[in-house]
């Protein structure tokens, strides 16, 4: 706390596009009081600024190299809550895509004969290398997610982050459902919260968000292949942003398998 | 009461006439399908719809309704939830309007919810009847609701070029004499809706294979029915199935705040049985803990614990949830199977 | 088939106006902790009113801004002076809002709601309770009344377990008890520790230390959901007929009017019909136990 | 004297990188920018993804211009499959396009560069000494960022657009309420010009060629061919010509460069290539900021924007004046006309020329990609930049000069996370 009794609060980025701390400043469009409630003693986004009391942490970005590490330890060692911003922090997300193809090939399409030169491994969502308090889901954040967490830790509870999937959102907006209209979509199996605004705006859910706790995801499979998608096309639809975590639940089940 | 006869021209002219006095709600167009707005243009009305993806519930028991608002300064005040408005609700399909009345229930029995009824006392039900099946997923047929002899407050038949009137309250009545141009029905009238009402019939198919007053002694018997199993598998857990459904009305109650922590809202929304959280304590013991179970818990409340609570059944027979189910598991298809198992081991 | 249980209230809640999900607002009195994670609170309701329960009901208890749960009214009618008692275990979001109010501070309340027990039928019997952890709370309500009209009941055996024994609760209590000759405690703990020199072992291991005349007991369990089965089991081999076995169910609760769905056991809902049953009631409930 | 500035990390701009200045005994040694952002790769994740895929992956190389990525990114597949887009749907695309570059360019000149003027850190400290302002800057962007909502789902992730069209369409009452707010908001325009125009803006002179896209009958910012001040002009798919991108072993970013050591792209590129196509208004707004081309002082890049915001606003109530003239009508994606094939997609983001190259195979799936990003194409001439500036304020105290610096690296607007998108050129 500081002497003002707000909390303070910092931001931290790692490997994202800075599209969630982008969302957050946008979040003041409509309530600028959130200055008010809380301290922002570190956003290199937007603020020169640097203070290192911090109490609450938001981590934007998943951690892509082992000189990451180091700097996500620390800042958990500082702040006593930890909060994972968007889905690169919590999913690894977009960035996971590398995964798909071996790491030196990856470097070497990009840099050539100078690949040796930059360091870089397996993108990784940050709570593979620091405990995680909280997430706030999505590619990006949703704006009112993220104040309606700010105000849920203000308050000492549980962020009101949903444990059901989109479709139950997707429902309520009275979409026509995007296998009816011959699509396919990942909304039964994706953590809801976002509105179903790709459902609604005509384009499939990718799980951004990541998956809800015991999604049936062979039931999902099934229902995708009946509408026409290869197992190749399956894939694809599950790797979007959570590559890492398929590849997670993949080696598990082969380790549980041994 | 006697019967009366609107032109269909005259439907625009009724609802001008109603737009300053009320909330008008009724089928409109939408995301290719149709769905229950409030309608600001009369013209965008479309009587002859065929089904929604939610039920015209959503303006009795909204999604997200406020219950009141606190303000937390100093220790906490109490502001009740705002009042609601006059609305007039059009073109309510009788098994829609089955299931208002059961909702009516639902909200008045035992301690009477303040919210739902003040909703409900100023609104107006237009109900209309239907004279083909909405497609092959609707059952009302078999499940009684194809028609209706009360719960509406006027009830519309379509005759081509004019809709048959029946007035069904008081309420009805005053508004047809206050808003719209009709008259009374001539004899040919009367004969001609009596002509359209027996055509109807039998266009509509019974889908169950049973009589439906045995529904709930087949659930009762069927608890242990493997059937519940199967549907696990194949249940996504989505919960489009309550969501869409007309009679569905658990629900969650959640507390909302500004900015400053002190001022905010307690809320009511929409829940459902089908969702993992739903019956989970503190300390994650989830009382139905697997989709099968779940299931099993929706279809009998559906076909039973419903009907034992407030002696009319769960279920109306309009076939949303099956038209919104991505895997197939349909009222029909699982009341018909249960018959089937039942059939087959000699019980029912 | 499954049974419809016929059950009629017994008690009508008396703090539910019109806006049943508006809550009144009682005043702490006192706080003291009686556990590692529980609470005891005195609270008084506005213009000293007096609460009116039943042993057995619960309240919704309301933080303004963080929300609402279900907490059974652990003192007893017989005793209200103008206040009744909570027990709260910190355990989420609204309990751990609940623990950080003080002395003074104002608190939200509905009900009560749900059957209490129904005392009048116990009275003449002997008692036999065996609460678990946190299930002294609800039950110490009906414990109290029964103590403070001893001479209406038989034998009064309290048998009462915990995991460890800091987490036997309301510790004055059961020492008083202890010295009272017309209460036959016995106390166990799951996982002993240096001070304690009771009965180690899960409650069902302190059944060997009684016997009952069956036909006269009313036996009356309240605690985790894992426990029942294994008590109800000890109460049956004792020959003690189902309609005389009460326990409580405690569901997941939003409304506390028999609508929200989440309390709802088959076609019963806990929080109307309960959570107070007698084994009879539910036995043939599948999603009951 | 010797001073080293060592600038880790420059806040108030998009990404990581890193000022490195040596002087010693008055000599400037070195002086290097650093881009020290994590590379991400890109352009090797979109390998084997299907072309409809790749609009929503390669917007996420940077939430600032996500709707220009996704841009640059369709018209490479449409170019690429050949697909002719329908007038309404190159007027969507462009009312988006606007949405984004107002949001951008709000962000970036109030939030991040104001407050170097108005004596604060930040945008923090600067809401509560001059409130209007921040609050005008909130409502402008929230604006900007509701045109981009009611075309394409909203600005960060669009998720309507889609190759060959939309997928949804706004409705004609939210075409209606966006046209009453930006006419609303020209007091806001007008209010941003005026104080941009009294702000004291550093001399600073350092002519370079400036490089960006045109076309004949627009002030071009999606499509259209590559213009330099130097004369040069040629289309968009030879741009490897001008970009010459080439690794440095201290950035993680490529740098480039065309007829000079380096060139500039960015607003200022684009109001020196393009001003007579301005709009009226945007020309008296230039007026009332000094500036006619060529204008080569660099800190004035953010001039420009405020050029452009004005324009971008005009442009926007001029577009949904056609598209409500028409109607909006819902149509189904422009249709494929080839399975696979090579097409370059060029728009013009906030920052500057952005190109994405796109190789899709029969099957289609993306076979091979190549993004050129703006603030790459600026690093070399931020480098030149500094070299000239860092002699002018050699005496001034070294946390001054670092002001300096960071205001200079600031001007350029540098996207930095964008920017290590880097590849290598060749493919397959
Ligand atoms: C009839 C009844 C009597 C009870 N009596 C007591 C008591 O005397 N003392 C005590 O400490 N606890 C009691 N409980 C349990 C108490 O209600 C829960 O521990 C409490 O609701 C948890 O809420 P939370 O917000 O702190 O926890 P969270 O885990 O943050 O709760 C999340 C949500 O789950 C719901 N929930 C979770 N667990 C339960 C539960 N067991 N019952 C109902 N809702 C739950 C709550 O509504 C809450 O909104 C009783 C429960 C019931 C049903
Ligand atoms: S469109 Fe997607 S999210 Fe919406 S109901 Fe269908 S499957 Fe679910
Ligand atoms: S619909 Fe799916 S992909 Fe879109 S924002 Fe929601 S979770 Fe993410
Ligand atoms: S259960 Fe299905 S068919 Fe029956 S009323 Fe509900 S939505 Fe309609």
């Amino acid at each position: 706390m500081s002497q003002n009794g707000k909390p303070k609060v910092a931001f931290f980025d790692f490997t994202s596009c800075e599209g969630c701390q982008l969302t957050v400043v946008d979040s003041l469009q409509d309530h600028p009081e959130l200055l008010n409630a809380v301290e922002i003693v570190q956003f290199r986004e937007a603020m020169s600024e640097k203070g290192e009391d911090y109490l609450v942490a938001f981590i934007e970005g998943s951690c892509t190299r082992a000189s990451d590490e180091a700097r996500l330890k620390k800042i958990r060692q500082q702040a006593a809550v930890v909060v994972a911003l968007g889905a690169c922090a919590h999913l690894g997300g977009v960035n996971t895509l590398k995964y798909l193809h071996p790491l030196d090939e990856v470097r070497q399409y990009v840099y050539g004969d100078k690949a040796g030169w930059y360091d870089t491994y397996d993108a990784r969502p940050i709570e593979a290398v620091i405990p995680v308090d909280y997430f706030i889901p999505g590619c990006p954040i949703d704006r009112d997610e993220f104040l309606a967490t700010v105000k849920a830790l203000l308050l000492g509870k549980k962020p009101p982050i949903p444990d059901y999937p989109v479709c139950v959102e997707c429902k309520l907006k009275e979409n026509t459902c995007l296998f009816t209209l011959g699509k396919v979509c990942m909304g039964p199996v994706t953590r809801a919260g976002c509105k179903a605004i790709c459902p609604s705006y005509g384009q499939s859910c990718e799980a951004c968000r990541g998956f809800i706790p015991d999604p049936n995801d062979s039931s999902m499979r099934e229902v995708l292949a009946k509408h026409g998608l290869t197992p190749d096309e399956i894939t694809t639809m599950y790797t979007m942003f959570t590559t890492y975590q398929v590849r997670e639940k993949l080696m598990q089940r082969a380790s549980t398998h041994e | 009461m006697s019967l009366k006869i609107i032109q269909k021209s005259e439907i625009l002219d009724f609802i001008h006439r109603l737009l300053p006095d009320y909330r008008v709600v009724g089928p409109v167009e939408s995301n290719g399908g149709y769905a229950f707005e409030e309608i600001s243009d009369p013209a965008d009305l479309r009587l002859n719809y065929t089904t929604t993806i939610l039920p015209p519930k959503k303006f009795l028991l909204p999604p997200q309704e406020l219950l009141f608002k606190f303000d937390n300064t100093n220790g906490g005040h109490l502001q009740p939830g705002p009042e609601r408005e006059p609305t007039v609700i059009f073109g309510v399909h009788t098994c829609d309007l089955h299931a208002i009345q059961l909702l009516d229930a639902v909200f008045t029995n035992g301690f009477a919810d303040p919210n739902y009824l003040r909703q409900r006392q100023q609104t107006v039900l237009i109900s209309v009847e239907c004279l083909t099946p909405c497609d092959e997923n609707s059952f009302c047929k078999s499940m009684g609701t194809l028609s209706a002899d009360e719960g509406y407050d006027l009830h519309l038949t379509d005759l081509g070029d004019a809709y048959a009137v029946d007035i069904g309250s008081q309420k009805g009545e005053d508004l047809l004499l206050d808003y719209a141009a009709s008259k009374d029905a001539a004899p040919e009238e009367v004969q001609r809706l009596n002509a359209v009402l027996s055509e109807k019939w039998p266009k509509f198919p019974y889908r169950l294979d049973f009589d439906v007053s045995d529904l709930p002694s087949l659930l009762s018997l069927s608890m242990k029915s493997p059937l519940w199993a199967e549907l696990g598998e194949r249940c996504l857990a989505c919960a489009a199935c309550t969501n869409v459904c007309p009679t569905c009305f658990c629900f969650d109650i959640k507390d909302e705040v500004e900015m400053d922590l002190k001022h905010g809202q307690r809320v009511r929304i929409w829940d459902s049985c089908q969702l993992d959280e739903f019956a989970t304590v503190a300390g994650g013991h989830n009382f139905r803990k697997n989709k099968a179970l779940r299931q099993r818990h929706r279809f009998l409340r559906k076909g039973k614990y419903i009907l034992d609570a407030h002696q009319q059944l769960g279920c109306v027979g309009c076939g949303r949830c099956a038209r919104a189910c991505l895997v197939d598991i349909t009222p029909v298809g699982v009341f018909n199977e249960l018959y089937r198992q039942t059939q087959v081991e000699g019980k029912l | 088939m499954i049974t419809v249980p016929n059950l009629t209230p017994v008690a009508e809640p008396l703090h539910v106006g019109e806006q049943i999900f508006q809550p009144e607002f009682g005043r702490i009195r006192t706080v003291e902790q009686v556990g590692p994670l529980e609470k005891l609170f005195t609270i008084e309701l506005p213009g000293g009113k007096s609460l009116d329960h039943r042993p057995g009901q619960f309240l919704e208890v309301s933080i303004l801004g963080v929300g609402e749960a279900p907490i059974s009214i652990s003192s007893s009618p017989s005793r209200s002076n103008g206040v009744f008692e909570m027990c709260v275990r910190k355990v989420g979001d609204v309990t751990s809002a609940i623990h950080r109010l003080q002395s003074g501070d104002k608190i939200g309340l509905r009900g009560p709601f749900g059957h209490g027990f129904p005392i009048e039928k116990f009275r003449g019997k002997d008692m036999l309770f065996a609460p678990g952890g946190l299930g002294l709370a609800p039950l110490r309500s009906l414990i109290n009344q029964v103590l403070d009209e001893r001479a209406l009941f038989g034998r009064v055996i309290l048998l009462y377990g915990a995991k460890t024994p800091p987490e036997l609760l309301f510790k004055d209590e059961l020492r008083e008890w202890a010295e009272r000759s017309d209460i036959e405690l016995h106390l166990s703990v799951d996982r002993g520790d240096e001070t304690w020199t009771g009965n180690v072992g899960v409650i069902t291991t302190l059944f060997k230390f009684i016997t009952v005349n069956p036909r006269n007991t009313v036996a009356v369990t309240v605690g985790p959901p894992a426990m029942y089965r294994f008590v109800l089991m000890e109460f049956m081999g004792m020959g003690i007929p189902e309609g005389n076995i009460y326990l409580d169910l405690e569901r997941r609760m939003k409304c506390g009017v028999g609508r929200c769905g989440h309390c709802q056991i088959n076609n019963i809902y806990a929080c109307q019909s309960g959570p107070v049953f007698s084994y009879k009631d539910i036995k043939g409930l599948e999603e009951a136990l | 004297m010797s001073k080293r500035i060592d600038v880790h990390h420059v806040t108030r701009v998009e990404g990581h990188g890193n000022i490195v200045v040596e002087v010693a005994g008055g000599q400037l040694k070195e002086c290097r920018f650093d881009v020290v952002e994590t590379p991400r790769f890109f352009e090797a994740m979109l390998i084997g993804r299907p072309y409809l895929e790749a609009s929503h992956i390669t917007s996420r190389i940077c939430g600032i211009c996500a709707t220009g990525h996704a841009t640059a990114s369709l018209r490479a597949s449409e170019k690429a499959l050949g697909v002719e887009l329908s007038e309404q749907s190159q007027q969507l695309r462009k009312l988006t396009f606007h949405g984004e570059q107002l949001d951008s360019h709000v962000l970036h000149i109030y939030m991040l560069v104001a407050p170097d003027f108005l004596g604060v850190g930040s945008v923090i400290p600067l809401a509560s000494s001059h409130p209007e302002v921040v609050l005008r800057a909130l409502r402008m962007k929230k604006l900007a960022g509701d045109i981009c909502a009611v075309v394409a789902g909203r600005h960060t992730h669009p998720i309507a657009m889609t190759v060959g069209g939309f997928t949804h369409f706004p409705k004609v009452s939210e075409l209606q309420d966006l046209r009453r707010r930006l006419i609303e908001g020209r007091a806001d325009v007008d209010a941003t010009v005026d104080l941009f125009a009294s702000l004291p803006w550093p001399s600073f002179d350092r002519d370079t060629e400036y490089v960006s896209l045109t076309k004949p009958d627009e002030y071009a910012f999606i499509d259209g061919e590559i213009i330099t001040s130097d004369g040069a002009r040629l289309p968009a798919e030879n741009y490897q010509q001008v970009t010459n991108e080439h690794l440095v072993q201290h950035s993680t970013a490529k740098h480039t460069r065309h007829l000079r050591n380096s060139y500039m792209v960015g607003a200022l590129a684009r109001f020196n290539n393009n001003y007579e196509q301005l709009h009226p208004r945007a020309k008296e707004a230039a007026q009332k900021l000094g500036m006619k081309p060529k204008v080569t002082n660099t800190f004035l890049n953010s001039a420009a924007q405020v050029v452009e915001i004005v324009h971008c606003s005009e442009d926007a109530i001029q577009i949904i004046d056609q598209l409500l003239a028409k109607g909006v009508h819902p149509e189904a994606p422009a249709p494929v006309r080839q399975t696979g094939g090579e097409g370059v997609g060029v728009c013009e983001v906030p920052r500057g020329m952005l190109v994405h190259h796109y190789w899709i195979g029969e099957d289609g799936k993306m076979t091979g990609a190549n993004c050129i990003i703006p603030t790459n194409q600026n690093l070399a001439n931020l480098e030149q930049d500094m070299q000239a500036l860092v002699p002018q304020i050699l005496d001034k105290p070294v946390e001054q000069m670092q002001l300096d610096l960071e205001m200079l690296v600031r001007a350029y607007d540098p996207c930095i996370s964008c920017s290590v998108h880097v590849l290598k050129v060749e493919t397959k």
